[in-house]
């Protein structure tokens, strides 16, 4: 096999060279710079998150057609964003490892997937509990919801994955594998749902057409909750994926123990 | 390479082998859900292709990780990989072999079973048509979660886990396609849907289960 | 106190069940995080000390 | 088949389950040559085995070869329990393009056998059956892991035997054993190369780094 | 006896395990039939229970050859059954793990799954009530199925096909009991005959099962 | 456990996939003995064992012991791969009624490792595991086949130990082997035992009468 030929110093010393921005993908240089960003992070979270819920919740008129309701958007649309959103970041995490081997790369994928099934599963509940009073019924096979409910089970095989295997380094590969061929098929289900059932769905009313945008009033504090959520993200994907490391590293150090013990 | 199909065809064939057994499953699930859901023939008739459809994928995955897992059992994997054929060709032949001894039977046999669930007229010919074009797929993203879950201990459940959503495309056009031609309507956007990823499963995703495959030999 | 009108239930219900699954998400991670830290001081200890 | 092929560690470090096990491995097996893998159990010689297989990479250094004049023989024999012995052999045969098994089953005494499938063989038949596939790849390069775990004394010189006329031929060996095969051959103890956990090379994964403590913490 | 519980369970919940794994398995199946059957609430509704019990069953089906195969694959079969523990004792505690790691936690999900088939109302504690009562059966006719096909090579299908007829019985009592139920009728007759049905196997199978497995063995 | 347990076999006939193997073998193990059983590759020897664990029925004659007093020892070592070496002990023991595993990790140098996934031994740890399982079982009669494939030579002289002291408690081996394990040990070639195809016992279902030759014609 000629690739066994491959010497990862090389490659790293390769990479370093191509773009000071890699750096950070050392996990030494990712620890010291996330250590020293995070508090900031932090802060920032609880200012746009914390002001947007409470505005949300407390300080919006009821809708016309919603009611009340409504409030619910501000939990709702936001985790519903968050979902796909971070899929698609692991999408590009998984890439950067399976191209470049960086793995902060592949642990930040690892840490960000619980995080995506939780906003996954709040975006679910909260749709189910909104159907309710709206559509009454807690589901329909909507392509919407449809669509969510098969993020859903990606997430679940993805993560499912990663505890199945034990080697930190097969399991990076494998998942990686996993979120590529997935993203692709997540995409064919979108479209395989939008064609299968017409649904009761509301449109994208954020869109940055005039005519459609829903009124000021409900539009600024969701978007200071969707900005919250992401800076939530990121704070959690942070914390997430420095636990990770650390698991890395102390795997690696278990094993050399180990082997002094053999 | 041909060696190859005809072994792994020929383990199929033999005593405990899939052959006949992926069909027998189908016919078990068709006869299922009649009795869970009861008698009523209108019923049954309006979820005939989709009923035979979630048999057809379901047999398909049970019988997927005989794809690689006794090779990897009994070392047959690692000698195979170390042998002239690309690990891509592998993947592929055993993907067909898999799909000769449950896709294409189960294809053959759909309408038959079909009677048990009230289908009529064309029902039969759509049911083999979209059974034709989709198994392929089925086989081929099989073989790619076999792939991946070769080295574990029974990864069959978590295999099914990885492998289900990814059917979900072809199934939702076989079965809506089957559905739509029956009822008169035009199936071409469908049926087109569902060749593309059939086509696409086959042309791509023997470069992803091989490389799945050299991770998990290492 | 706000009046949350007919859809008090579902809007209490979606509300409570997202912060709930938030804090415990939060929550876990910063446990998981001692946790690994804590660990991974004691091998690192270990190390240096023979 | 070429059969001077010949195949080359240099500065070699294996691992197994992302540990080093052994490290700065080299030496050379020439056409014509039989080394015998030495070392205690757990030392690491089936790790690096499958490295020089190819069937993992290495963590450093890097194995000089053609893939295709290379066999493995593992300690699994890789045979399907209902398809008889011929049906086995011929099947490896065909995969490597090759024709004739009746040299191979002549050498390893399984002429009676051959209809029988090998569900139905003793653990020394088939360890003799296992041993018959590497006269059917037509590979100058044979890596054995314990070929003789099983065999009676009789069989273990009948293994001896192919082996020499392997080498013979111009093929060459590495084979891992804890017995005495009595081959006239070299020996190559993995003893010295034995990886330091302590002091590992660096894995090269930015984690195992010295020098960075307490950048995790 | 109790260190064999400990030990599979164990097994089951260790990574590539079966825990949680025919519950998700068990979601997927709930999943697909809406897929293949069309997203119609009234049809769904009518047909919840039946696929409910269908995809119970199979979730069930999937996880059987866990009891046996790998035991006896790695020898550890062997020595069980050379150990003092009556292999009637082995058999029911097998079957108890695996009640344990796979029906229960479905009994326990099953309403959950019925809200995306959109049953309604007392529908909910139906299905609790009527798996509850019948995977017990599952397990234990399971264990006696995979007693039967231990020794072959991948029983897996045959397997599935000797005990799929086994669950019929089962099923169709099950699935009645909970349409009745939910549609408000008398479900005494149906629940009666099913728990009937559990306690016959629990008390009768290991017994068939253990001479099943000490032919297999020699 | 009583450590005076004896087994005889008394002119038995065994067979494997219907075919009588061996006949008329009989002989007994009596406490503190150790008998080294020959015969080359596919001879029976396996078969033989079986059936003197109780797995298999005999054709003919008897197995005289009390199934409680032996323990079988094959070539699959029984492990778990997910299941650490002291996990793996530890439910062997308690299926046995025995609690401490520490003898049996200390006789077979495997201390370091009991913390290990079995997933992860080489091929000799895991055989070192499958033998100290014959220590926790606490059983006098031990029936070993082929028990030292892979290890290297200290590790079959750990073993050889394990036996001797096993014999000094009364304890008793039956040990199929072919290489030589350094034990004091009387020794029985079941090569004399050898069924005659032509002539065998009885296969007593009806269908190998001999003497009613045509009768179904
Ligand atoms: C389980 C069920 C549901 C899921 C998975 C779901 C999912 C989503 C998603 C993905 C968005 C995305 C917004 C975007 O385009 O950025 C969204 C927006 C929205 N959803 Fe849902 N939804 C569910 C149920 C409901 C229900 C029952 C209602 C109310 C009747 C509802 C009302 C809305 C509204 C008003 C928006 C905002 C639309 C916009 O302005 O973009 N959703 N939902
Ligand atoms: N995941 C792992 N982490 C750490 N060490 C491991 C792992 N897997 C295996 N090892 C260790 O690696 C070492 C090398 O194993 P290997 O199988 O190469 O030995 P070997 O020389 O072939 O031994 P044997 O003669 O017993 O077959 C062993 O000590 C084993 O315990
Ligand atoms: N189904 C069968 N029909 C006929 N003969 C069989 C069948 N199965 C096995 N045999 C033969 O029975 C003989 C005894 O096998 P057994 O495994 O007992 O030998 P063994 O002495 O243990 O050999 P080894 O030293 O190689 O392990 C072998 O010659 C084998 O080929
Ligand atoms: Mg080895
Ligand atoms: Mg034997």
């Amino acid at each position: 096999m000629s690739q066994m030929k491959t010497n990862g110093t090389q490659t790293r010393s390769f990479g370093q060279r191509m773009n000071a921005l890699w750096e950070y993908a050392n996990p030494v240089k990712f620890m010291a710079l996330s250590g020293k960003v995070l508090p900031w992070v932090i802060a920032l979270c609880a200012l746009t998150l914390i002001p947007g819920l409470i505005w949300g919740f407390f300080f919006t008129p009821e809708a016309a057609n919603f009611g009340n309701s409504v409030k619910i958007i501000y939990v709702h649309v936001p985790s519903a964003t968050m979902a796909i959103n971070i899929w698609v970041m692991m999408l590009i995490t998984s890439l950067i490892w399976l191209i470049r081997r960086h793995h902060v790369s592949a642990l930040a994928a690892k840490a960000a997937a619980l995080i995506g099934m939780t906003m996954t599963l709040i975006a679910l509940i909260t749709g189910a509990v909104w159907g309710q009073p709206m559509w009454g019924t807690y589901w329909a096979w909507d392509p919407r919801l449809t669509s969510f409910l098969i993020l859903f089970l990606f997430y679940l095989g993805y993560m499912a994955l990663w505890a199945a295997i034990e080697n930190p380094d097969t399991a990076a590969d494998l998942t990686s594998v996993l979120c590529v061929v997935g993203s692709v098929f997540a995409l064919l289900s979108r479209y395989a749902v939008n064609f299968w059932n017409q649904g009761l769905h509301q449109g994208a009313s954020l869109s940055m057409d005039k005519e459609e945008h829903v009124s000021n009033v409900y539009w600024q504090p969701l978007v200071l909750a969707i900005i919250g959520f992401g800076l939530l993200f990121v704070t959690l994907l942070l914390i997430r994926t420095r636990t990770e490391v650390r698991r890395r590293r102390l795997h690696a150090l278990m094993a050399r123990e180990r082997m002094m013990d053999a | 390479m041909i060696a190859l199909l005809i072994r792994d065809m020929r383990l199929a064939m033999r005593a405990g082998g899939g052959f006949g057994l992926g069909l027998a499953f189908f016919l078990i699930v068709v006869t299922l859900v009649p009795f869970g859901v009861g008698p009523d023939a209108e019923i049954l008739a309006r979820i005939a292709p989709g009923i035979l459809w979630v048999g057809a994928l379901l047999a398909c995955l049970l019988s997927l990780d005989r794809i690689f897992q006794l090779d990897f059992e009994d070392g047959s994997l690692d000698l195979l990989a170390t042998s002239p054929i690309p690990l891509e060709g592998i993947v592929a032949i055993k993907a067909l072999a898999h799909w000769l001894v449950t896709g294409l039977p189960l294809t053959l046999a759909a309408p038959f079973f079909g009677a048990l669930m009230h289908l009529e007229g064309s029902g039969f010919s759509w049911m083999f048509v979209t059974l034709l074009l989709g198994t392929p797929a089925l086989s081929m993203i099989g073989a790619f979660g076999a792939a991946l879950t070769v080295g574990l201990k029974r990864g069959g459940l978590l295999m099914s886990l990885l492998v289900l959503p990814l059917y979900i495309p072809s199934l939702i056009f076989g079965a809506e396609a089957a559905t739509r031609g029956m009822a008169g309507f035009n199936a071409n956007a469908p049926l087109l849907m569902m060749a593309g990823i059939t086509a696409g499963s086959i042309a791509l995703l023997p470069f992803a289960a091989a490389s799945a495959l050299r991770v998990n030999l290492r | 106190m706000l009046d949350l009108g007919k859809y008090a239930d579902a809007i209490l219900w979606s509300w409570g069940l997202t912060l709930l699954l938030l804090v415990g998400l939060t929550l876990m991670s910063l446990r998981a995080s001692r946790k690994a830290k804590a660990d991974l001081m004691a091998a690192e200890e270990r190390r240096k000390n023979g | 088949m070429d059969f001077s092929a010949s195949l080359t560690a240099e500065t070699l470090t294996v691992t197994r389950g992302g540990v080093p096990i052994l490290q700065n491995v080299s030496f050379t097996l020439s056409p014509g040559q039989v080394l015998i893998l030495r070392g205690p159990n757990g030392s690491g010689k089936t790790t690096l085995l499958r490295t020089l297989a190819g069937l993992q990479p290495p963590l450093a250094g890097r194995v000089v070869s053609d893939p295709e004049t290379v066999t493995y023989g593992a300690h699994a024999d890789g045979l399907k329990a209902t398809l008889s012995v011929e049906e086995n052999l011929q099947f490896w045969a065909s995969v490597h393009g090759q024709t004739d098994i009746t040299p191979a089953v002549e050498g390893f005494n399984l002429t009676g056998l051959v209809h029988r499938p090998s569900a139905n063989l003793s653990a020394g038949q088939k360890r003799r059956l296992g041993l018959a596939r590497l006269l059917v790849t037509g590979r100058p390069i044979w890596l054995l892991d314990e070929p003789t775990v099983s065999l009676d004394v009789p069989s273990v010189a009948l293994f001896a035997d192919a082996v020499r006329a392997h080498v013979a031929k111009g093929g060459s060996a590495l084979i891992a054993t804890h017995i005495d095969l009595g081959l006239e051959a070299d020996s190559f103890d993995i003893g010295p190369y034995k990886a330091d956990p302590a002091n590992a090379a660096d894995s090269n994964d930015g984690f195992d780094t010295d020098g960075v403590e307490g950048a995790y913490l």
